[in-house]
């Protein structure tokens, strides 16, 4: 394969550094020293495009990849520099917005940490030698470990699996919404129900961090920006630790982690006994469980009270149509699909999906039951050759998935990646890869994009590093070498794609192709469907009476999984919740603060049957007096100067608990032991204060008021 | 030093009883104060300091003195001409403002177009240099090595490093597109074939030079003497930001 | 061709003329904004997009925990709400409040008349600007700044962009180094670079033309940015409806219940910032 | 010294009851100075050890402070000023007395000022220096300081003289230039006295200095009218310097500074401290250079009564202050206030506290103020409760203010402690020096003092009496040899 | 009367007398006024003193002294100076604080120009004081040191024929010491 190609677009040149770089010395001593002759160079381009003025920025179509949303992007390109990213105000997805793991794309890209060499065995190679490295121990069962990946990027990695003898693809994203698919297809028949959040008067969200991290972030907060609009809509929360979404709700109901099905079901049995909501259409089975789910029984297994339930139920029914969301157990999301039958929300504010005409390039959403599958394989010594990419196994397993040992016993493990991350140290060869803003690619999101929309992904700027390649040149270039065929005549992955977007939107004109850089986006043909209601759901209801202290570790929007754990930018941006910055803590109840003996910043060990963590803990009152919730993303051993050594990994200490309807992880059944560890530091947050001691600054009214005002009854 | 040489006379007797005594000295009656002739003097005062101030102002303002009518023609500007000569910057190709600009007459807008346009004037593309020297004066002549190094960079794909002339500093955010729109194309006296006298308020004639040179001082008192004389903004954040 | 007799003339009229006028006289623009604090869910993109936009320095765990950290956006976060009643059950019954505290770009900023070398004062776009390089450091306007918005580079910043990320740095506003106060100046080079965009096209600048970075971002578009001197502007219309007027603090509302409010509007610094009140479900 | 040899004369033990014994010969006052400047004793020199090394130490945590920045001082986004503002306040006050009272009491005609306004003075000119350099150092481009001098350039920038900072730079470029004038001036004639008797370079210096003085009648007269001039410009100027520097503070909008109250407050702070230096440099100089001549404990006695009344002054000011906010019921000052009173810095408040209000009082016993020791610290912790309120001014106020953001405690870095000891240094040092080049007790105006006395006071003749018929003062020296010139 | 009575004399000498106390001083004075030397008068006579006598003035009547006047126009020219000064400044300053607030602002040009007021006022006093007090220049000799420890001394200028009579009444009043030049 070839390793150095032009880049045939060169206005993305750098043209030196147009005064930034020396703006460091921007207003230092003494201020007027840089009126000075012939000291910086200048440089001009070959032959510009007309539109390409130095001094003005160009703003290109892109496709974001921090999380699998995968939103549309705009960069501002200068003098062939990136510069800044804004939302692509073309696309369905994100209407022109975007996150802060969106914004510190840059920080990706531009990263001091990035590998700009392969390297065999810790050494640095070339790209015949770590190609040669690759090939020696021959074929063998060759398997592939992604994140979650969709467009032609996984055709390609389909052909080469194809080619080299059908080995598996895992596909691995430890924040994952598994649960909530599988229990739709099961109840309603489809696994992407479009959610029309800014329909709904109401939403009742069970563990569903909808405007975090859950499936498409910014989609979902675009549509809570409506659905704040009068009439005001009511948001429910129920979950053991606050999270973005419970943050801003009207009603947050702390449960006992792992009850939220007894809530959910509560709630039921309050619509079918207080308010007479017909459960027509549900199974006897289904409706006995709910019977039994009498405001007792709840209390018992969740602390939350009758009148909270009841509460709920009342909003839900004053306010129709309503949604109700759920993620982290089957049973759970099946119970909410439930109450979501109960409430006659289908059609109004859940609507069927549509599928993509092309199948071989929707997204394969990626689930933790691939990562449980990769180790069990691996430990079987089933694999020769993985190809590891965009996912950090060694950072995210559970203990119990003794992932050490796994990739000990693979053949060659091959990181293509632009990190050193704990799993990269574990791979004999690692092949740089380019970064996003540098690549070519096409990405169908998950969810929320609109019937048949490919985001198309373009470079903004030239390689900071010649000796990285992107993702889909890589991918065309094993094809080849693999023997596929009929890639022969692709000179590298833009032809490739070029090609492929032609046979799509049906016409090779440069002016079409132009247009969908321009759009960054195209259509492919989509085939309808129709809910299938199944009524006959069984919900287990765990017994979680007797739980003591549970561990559950929660995903944020900023350092998510912990792969954005080396973006300064996000480091430094604090906690939603906590307001932390460049450190781990630990969320505990007051009680169980005053129970466990700790106050403000000091430090406790969390001790599970797997290992241990030592942290600081954060004592509020957004979680409920039985959790300990250790947010995610810290605590890396290798991950460049920003993350290495910074906060822990609560990943690590999970118990292996399979949820035997999914085979997903529980992230929130693991019974700890905590302890005081006695020492105490000062835990850096942006402000030491919950209150506003009477001043006016963020003020709040009832929304009785509001609508007096603004309408909306 | 000692003060062994002091002179002590201790055994002076001082003061003896009665030292007061009155000798009739005439004592001049005490005068009232002249009110008026103070004010008006202070009247006086006040008028010279402002005179003084006046005419050092004007100095410093330059009134009259840099902003000599001889230099540039812009119709309806006033501008310094302060005397300023750079130091020689090497260049990876010397090219001639005298022959092209001067001699040949080319206009400075049409190597310098993105000055019409955009913050900077920018260095022409190469494509721009080869679009004529692949038709007059062009390589094979073997005579102009200049132009030889030129074309050997735009065949290997290279593009020259210049070297900037007119730097300012970075927290000096000019914009060569307002100042064109003001003098040049806004200006209804003004004829866009002489740009050149645009330019040269602030870059000195570059007819006169070979090699591009810093022709004007481009300091903080260069700006603020032709914004104050043309009503430019008096805002320090048009330029500083 | 100014004279300084003439000047001094000229700044005795413009003194009476402020003072009739209530000092809005010569403004060409009056940049503000609203933020509906209700939309808001403190999510941070707003923040991380102004360190993307103004070269903000990121400075660490324990400069931070030194409070010297430069995120001219802040977003804070209150568990009390005493206007809705106190949440006094066992755990939190409700979300918390997030509040996106920026340069409030006061008309009679506290900071303004404190500088000695005249570094930060009022532009004729109504806003409160900061000039970098003659800032000498005093530190005077941020503590008579009430929001604590203004910050100052205590340590040199130029190990925060290490190669190549110094490549990303925004070449239209200059790289503050230490010694130097700054502050959110609601993206001035956006404005200018719209500004200068309208001119080119030779249309007036219109609404919308100009987004701050913080406004571009947010994903509930909560924030919202416009000249209230353009009457129909979005900003300058929700300014009218909820009945807030500049250049008093005692705002005269005949419906009680309007969500709209100034923080620190009895210190009377007149900030051009509008929150919208958030709305909680009781 | 000297007097070991003789039993123990009255003006040397506690029972001395005038300002000076107006038998004190002429000659002998002039012999008497112009030793000092000759061989002090060898507390002089530790004393100048002492400061040059906190000097030194200063300049160091300078350089440092320039290299890296201001964050090693310790200084955050809420506390912007911190020691090097209250510092400065604190030498503003300092050097207050020294031209108050020397003015005030000249003008009043009260005689007794004369041995003691000329070191009180130097004191004054020197805390002004001292004062002059934390403006600078606290700039963070200090290399860019001279900007808020108002200079014509091309650039047409000028100072923002809204900004009470400029007006400091004003009032205290006026003050110093006054002030160093002022001592200059009735320095004159010992200048003459000097040159007379010097010999060497300072002989050349003095010559120069003394401007050709001799004594000539129409000197004189002309001497009293400048030097009252002077001291009727310096009283009105003294006092708006230091309600220049509370504006600092006053014109603010944060709680706790914005108080009307505060131009006053700081004036009565400024005497405060500025008498109790008085006392402590008067018991220094005197043990220095042997003045028991003329630093005379009745003198001290007056000195300390009037720090009292001072004291008191202040006192009440001070309870004023927090009256006046208590009752105005501004939240956030009272906040500001309550944490003051049980705040994290609690501790200092109510410490300044004692040494501001408390301390004084132990002026009002006589045993105090006759024992040089006791007197020597109780006068310096009274400065030392003065910094603390210049500290307790600054401080709390930043650590709350307006916004709770902002709420957070802080503690001074080394660079700050450094900077803030080393002026002490620098202080004593310049102090030092100059009392060594130049006479730190106006010869002329003992003899004046003397000379009057001598023909008005005529009670204690029996005193008189036994002085000349037995027991004289010490000899003067004439020549003084090494054993007497060392410390006793 | 003084200048012409000088014409007719031609002063050849001048005497310094050096006295222990004030009192010997003034009697000489007294005598001088009651012309026990014939042609002196007390305008000749300059008295040499180690301190500021109250009574000099007495002895020797009144000399006004235009100090006072330096200072009053010194402090005048610094308050009208100040404030058109700042003034000016204020209004020429390019980056004016625009938006209304005033460009001149009065309350904070009046504590400047007080300043200012002060400052030329002590300046300005100073330069009278050392012009009036004829410092700063070569004075005539006739100076003995004692004058700044002790001593007071009588300077006064004589013809021949006044000298024997000058020097009589100094011993007289028991002179010290007497010391003399010649002027021509």
């Amino acid at each position: 394969m070839t390793t150095t190609k032009i880049d045939r677009r060169n206005f993305l040149k750098v043209l030196g550094l147009g005064g930034a770089g020396a703006a460091l010395a921007g207003c230092d001593m003494p201020s007027y020293a840089t009126l000075e002759e012939g000291e910086e160079q200048v440089f001009s381009y070959l032959a510009p495009e007309e539109y390409v003025i130095p001094g003005i920025g160009v703003w290109y179509a892109s496709t974001c990849l921090q999380c699998p949303a995968g939103c549309g992007v705009h960069g501002r390109v200068r003098e062939g520099r990136a510069l800044k990213l804004e939302g692509n105000p073309k696309t369905k997805l994100n209407a022109g917005k975007l996150c802060q793991m969106g914004q510190a794309a840059l920080q990706t890209h531009y990263n001091p940490d990035r590998i700009t060499k392969p390297r065999v065995n810790g050494k640095d190679a070339t790209w015949p030698e770590a190609l040669a490295a690759i090939n020696e121990k021959g074929g063998g069962n060759i398997v592939w470990l992604t994140g979650a990946i969709s467009g032609h990027q996984r055709v390609l990695l389909d052909i080469h699996l194809k080619a080299t003898g059908g080995g598996k693809h895992y596909a691995v994203e430890t924040v994952n919404t598994k649960a909530w698919e599988a229990a739709s297809a099961d109840i309603i028949g489809d696994a992407h129900p479009n959610l029309h959040i800014d329909k709904a008067r109401a939403v009742l969200s069970f563990n569903a961090d909808f405007l975090g991290t859950w499936m498409s972030p910014v989609k979902f907060m675009t549509d809570y920006g409506r659905f704040r609009a009068a009439p005001r809509g009511v948001l429910t929360v129920v979950e053991p630790a606050m999270s973005l979404s419970g943050a801003n709700a009207d009603h947050w109901v702390a449960a006992r982690p792992g009850s939220e099905t007894a809530v959910a079901l509560g709630v039921a049995h309050v619509l079918a006994s207080k308010y007479g909501v017909t459960t027509t259409g549900l199974s006897v089975s289904t409706t006995d469980t709910i019977a039994t789910m009498d405001a007792s029984r709840v209390a018992a297994l969740s602390g939350v009270d009758g009148a909270t339930l009841s509460k709920i139920a009342r909003t839900l029914v004053a306010n129709s149509p309503s949604l109700v969301i759920a993620d982290g157990h089957y049973d759970t999301a099946a119970a909410a699909q439930v109450l979501n039958l109960m409430l006659g929300n289908l059609g109004s504010t859940l609507t069927p999906s549509a599928d993509l005409g092309a199948p071989h390039l929707t997204n394969i959403g990626g689930t933790t039951q691939a990562l449980t599958a990769f180790a069990e394989d691996a430990n079987a010594g089933a694999i020769d050759i993985a190809f590891i990419t965009g996912v950090n196994p060694m950072f995210t397993a559970p203990y119990g998935l003794n992932m050490m040992d796994a990739l000990d016993k693979i053949g060659t493990k091959v990181a293509i990646t632009m990190f050193e991350d704990e799993t990269t140290t574990a791979c004999d060869v690692v092949l740089p890869l380019a970064s996003p803003l540098e690549d070519w690619g096409t990405h169908v999101p998950a969810f929320g994009a609109g019937a048949g929309q490919i985001h198309i992904q373009q470079p903004l700027m030239e390689k900071l590093h010649a000796d990285a390649l992107g993702f889909g040149d890589i991918l065309l270039g094993l094809a080849q070498d693999g023997g596929a065929d009929g890639l022969d005549d692709f000179e590298d992955y833009y032809g490739y794609l070029r090609t492929a977007i032609s046979a799509l939107i049906g016409s090779d004109q440069e002016a079409a192709w132009n247009a969908v850089l321009q759009a960054g986006q195209t259509t492919a043909p989509t085939l309808e469907r129709a809910f299938t209601i199944n009524g006959d759901v069984t919900i287990n209801v765990a017994d979680t009476t007797a739980h003591g202290l549970t561990l559950v570790t929660t995903a944020r929007q900023g350092l998510y999984d912990g792969r954005h754990a080396n973006l300064p930018w996000l480091q430094e941006a604090p906690d939603q919740i906590s307001k932390a910055v460049w450190d781990s803590w630990a969320e505990i109840h007051p009680k169980t603060a005053t129970k466990i003996g700790v106050k403000d910043g000091d430090y406790v060990s969390i001790q599970s049957k797997g290992g241990s963590i030592t942290t600081r803990v954060f004592i509020y009152k957004g979680v409920h007096p039985g959790t300990i919730a250790v947010p995610m993303g810290r605590g890396h051993s290798h991950y460049g100067r920003y993350a290495t050594d910074v906060g822990v990994n609560p990943l690590n200490i999970l118990d292996v608990d399979i949820d035997p309807r999914t085979g997903e992880i529980n992230t929130d059944t693991t019974p700890v032991k905590v302890k005081a560890t006695g020492d105490n530091r000062y835990l850096v947050r942006l402000m030491d204060t919950d209150k506003q001691y009477g001043r006016k600054l963020a003020a709040t009214i009832p929304a009785s008021q509001f609508h007096r005002t603004e309408g909306g009854a | 030093m000692t003060w062994s040489e002091q002179r002590g006379r201790t055994d002076l007797p001082m003061g003896r009883e009665g030292a007061n005594k009155h000798m009739s000295a005439d004592r001049p009656q005490s005068r009232s104060f002249p009110w008026v002739r103070t004010i008006m003097a202070a009247g006086v005062v006040g008028a010279l300091i402002v005179l003084g101030v006046q005419i050092l102002d004007q100095e410093l303002r330059g009134g009259e003195s840099p902003l000599t009518p001889t230099g540039p023609r812009v119709p309806g500007a006033v501008f310094p001409t302060d005397p300023f000569e750079g130091k020689d910057v090497p260049q990876p190709i010397n090219y001639s403002h005298k022959l092209h600009a001067g001699d040949l007459g080319i206009n400075c807008l049409y190597c310098h177009t993105y000055a019409r346009r955009s913050k900077v004037a920018g260095i022409p593309p190469t494509s721009k240099c080869m679009g004529c020297h692949t038709i007059v004066a062009t390589a094979d002549d073997g005579d102009k090595p200049e132009i030889e190094k030129l074309t050997t960079l735009w065949n290997d794909g290279q593009n020259p490093a210049w070297n900037k002339v007119n730097d300012v500093p970075d927290f000096v955010h000019f914009s060569h597109e307002r100042h064109l729109q003001k003098f040049l194309f806004n200006n209804p006296d003004m004829d866009i074939q002489d740009s050149r006298e645009v330019c040269a308020m602030c870059h000195g004639d570059m007819v006169e030079v070979g090699v591009a040179k810093k022709m004007r001082p481009l300091t903080m008192g260069f700006c603020n003497t032709c914004h104050e004389n043309n009503d430019g903004p008096a805002d320090c954040t048009r330029c500083h930001k | 061709m100014p004279s300084l007799l003439g000047n001094i003339f000229k700044g005795w009229t413009d003194y009476s003329k402020g003072n009739e006028e209530g000092g809005h006289h010569d403004y060409e623009h009056m940049y503000a904004m609203v933020i509906d604090l209700d939309l808001c869910t403190g999510c941070n993109a707003c923040s991380t997009a102004c360190y993307a936009e103004n070269n903000l320095p990121v400075v660490g765990e324990d400069k931070f925990g030194a409070r010297q950290a430069m995120h001219w956006m802040r977003i804070e976060r209150y568990f009390d709400e005493p206007d809705v009643g106190e949440s006094d059950t066992e755990t939190q019954s409700r979300g918390a409040s997030f509040l996106p505290m920026m340069c409030q770009h006061c008309n009679a900023a506290p900071c303004e008349p404190v500088c000695p070398v005249g570094a930060t004062y009022h532009t004729l776009d109504g806003l409160n600007a900061q000039v970098y390089n003659r800032c000498i450091g005093s530190r005077y306007c941020a503590n008579n700044c009430p929001f604590r918005v203004r910050y100052f580079n205590f340590y040199d910043t130029a190990e925060s962009w290490p190669a190549p990320m110094e490549q990303q740095l925004n070449p239209d506003l200059s790289v503050r180094s230490k010694g130097v106060m700054e502050k959110c100046t609601m993206c001035i080079q956006r404005t200018r670079t719209g500004r200068d965009k309208a001119v080119r096209e030779g249309r007036e600048l219109q609404d919308g033309d100009i987004q701050t970075a913080c406004q571009q971002t947010c994903p509930t578009s909560a924030i919202l940015f416009g000249d209230l001197l353009d009457k129909n502007s979005a900003v300058s219309q929700i300014w009218k409806r909820q009945q807030i007027k500049l250049g008093t603090y005692k705002q005269d509302k005949d419906n009680p219940d309007l969500r709209g409010y100034r923080i620190f509007e009895e210190l009377n610094v007149d900030s051009k910032v509008l929150y919208l009140e958030r709305v909680r479900e009781v | 010294m000297a007097d070991k040899t003789h039993q123990t004369p009255k003006h040397l033990t506690g029972e001395q009851v005038k300002d000076i014994d107006e038998n004190i010969a002429w000659a002998k006052i002039n012999a008497d100075v112009l030793r000092s400047m000759e061989n002090p004793r060898r507390g002089y020199w530790v004393a100048m050890f002492i400061s040059v090394t906190l000097f030194a130490i200063m300049i160091y945590a300078e350089i440092f402070q320039y290299m890296f920045g201001m964050g090693p001082a310790g200084l955050n986004t809420s506390h912007m000023w911190d020691l090097y503002i209250s510092t400065f306040v604190f030498w503003i006050g300092m050097s207050h007395s020294g031209t108050l009272l020397s003015a005030i009491l000249h003008i009043v005609h009260a005689d007794w000022r004369k041995p003691i306004y000329r070191f009180a003075e130097a004191m004054t000119t020197f805390s002004l220096m001292t004062a002059g350099i934390f403006p600078i150092i606290h700039l963070g481009r200090v290399w860019n300081f001279y900007w808020v001098m108002p200079y014509m350039s091309d650039r047409g920038l000028w100072p923002n003289f809204r900004s009470p900072l400029i007006w400091d730079a004003f009032a205290i470029s006026t003050y110093l230039t006054s002030s160093i004038l002022f001592l200059y001036i009735g320095m004159i004639p010992d200048l003459a006295i000097c040159r007379d008797n010097a010999q060497g370079w300072r002989k050349t210096l003095y010559s120069w200095l003394s401007l050709g003085w001799r004594g000539d009648d129409a000197q004189w007269r002309s001497f009293r009218v400048t030097y009252l001039l002077i001291a009727c410009f310096l009283i009105p100027l003294a006092v708006s310097v230091h309600s220049i520097v509370s504006m600092d503070f006053a014109m603010s909008i944060m709680p706790g500074w914005h108080v009307t109250t505060f131009p006053p407050y700081f004036v009565a702070g400024a005497l405060y401290s500025g008498c109790a230096a008085i006392i402590t440099l008067f018991i220094l100089l005197r043990y220095f250079f042997a003045f028991e001549h003329f630093m005379t404990f009745p003198i001290l006695d007056k000195v300390c009564k009037l720090t009292f009344v001072i004291a008191m002054v202040w006192t009440y000011l001070n309870l004023v202050e927090f009256a006046s906010v208590w009752y105005g019921h501004d939240i956030p000052s009272k906040e500001v206030l309550l944490a003051k009173a049980n705040g994290p810095y609690s501790p200092f408040f109510w410490a300044m506290m004692f040494f501001g209000s408390v301390l004084p009082f132990f002026l009002l016993s006589k045993w105090i103020r006759r024992n040089m020791v006791v007197l020597f610290f109780v006068s310096v912790f009274l400065n030392v409760g003065m910094w603390l309120e210049r500290w307790m001014i600054v401080t709390p106020t930043l650590s709350l203010g307006y916004h709770p953001q902002g709420f957070n405690v802080m503690w001074p870095g080394w660079v700050e402690w450094a900077i803030v000891g080393g002026s002490f240094g620098w202080f004593g040092m310049l102090f030092l020096i100059f009392v060594k080049v130049f006479p730190s007790v106006s010869m002329y105006e003992v003899k004046e003092m003397v000379f009057h006395r001598k023909r008005i006071v005529y009670e204690h003749v029996d005193e008189v009496m036994n002085m000349h018929a037995g027991v004289p003062g010490p000899e003067p020296r004439t020549t003084p040899t090494p054993q007497n010139t060392g410390g006793s | 009367m003084v200048d012409h009575h000088k014409k007719r004399i031609v002063k050849t000498k001048r005497l310094l007398g050096l006295f222990g106390d004030f009192d010997a001083a003034f009697e000489v004075i007294a005598d001088i006024r009651r012309y026990r030397v014939p042609g002196l008068t007390v305008d000749d006579v300059t008295l040499k003193s180690p301190i500021e006598h109250p009574e000099i003035e007495d002895v020797l009547g009144e000399r006004p002294s235009n100090i006072p006047k330096f200072a009053f126009w010194g402090g005048l020219f610094g308050l009208v100076f100040g404030f058109l000064f700042l003034a000016s400044a204020q209004a020429n300053f390019l980056a004016q604080p625009s938006g209304g607030k005033p460009i001149i602002t009065i309350p904070s040009n009046i504590v400047l120009a007080y300043e200012m007021m002060i400052l030329f006022g002590v300046l300005a006093t100073l330069m009278g004081f050392i012009i009036g007090a004829k410092l700063m220049r070569k004075s005539e000799g006739l100076y003995d040191t004692a004058i700044t420890v002790d001593q007071i001394g009588i300077v006064i200028e004589v013809a021949e024929e006044q000298e024997h009579p000058l020097k009589a009444l100094f011993a007289k009043h028991h002179v010290i010491e007497v010391h003399e030049e010649t002027l021509i």
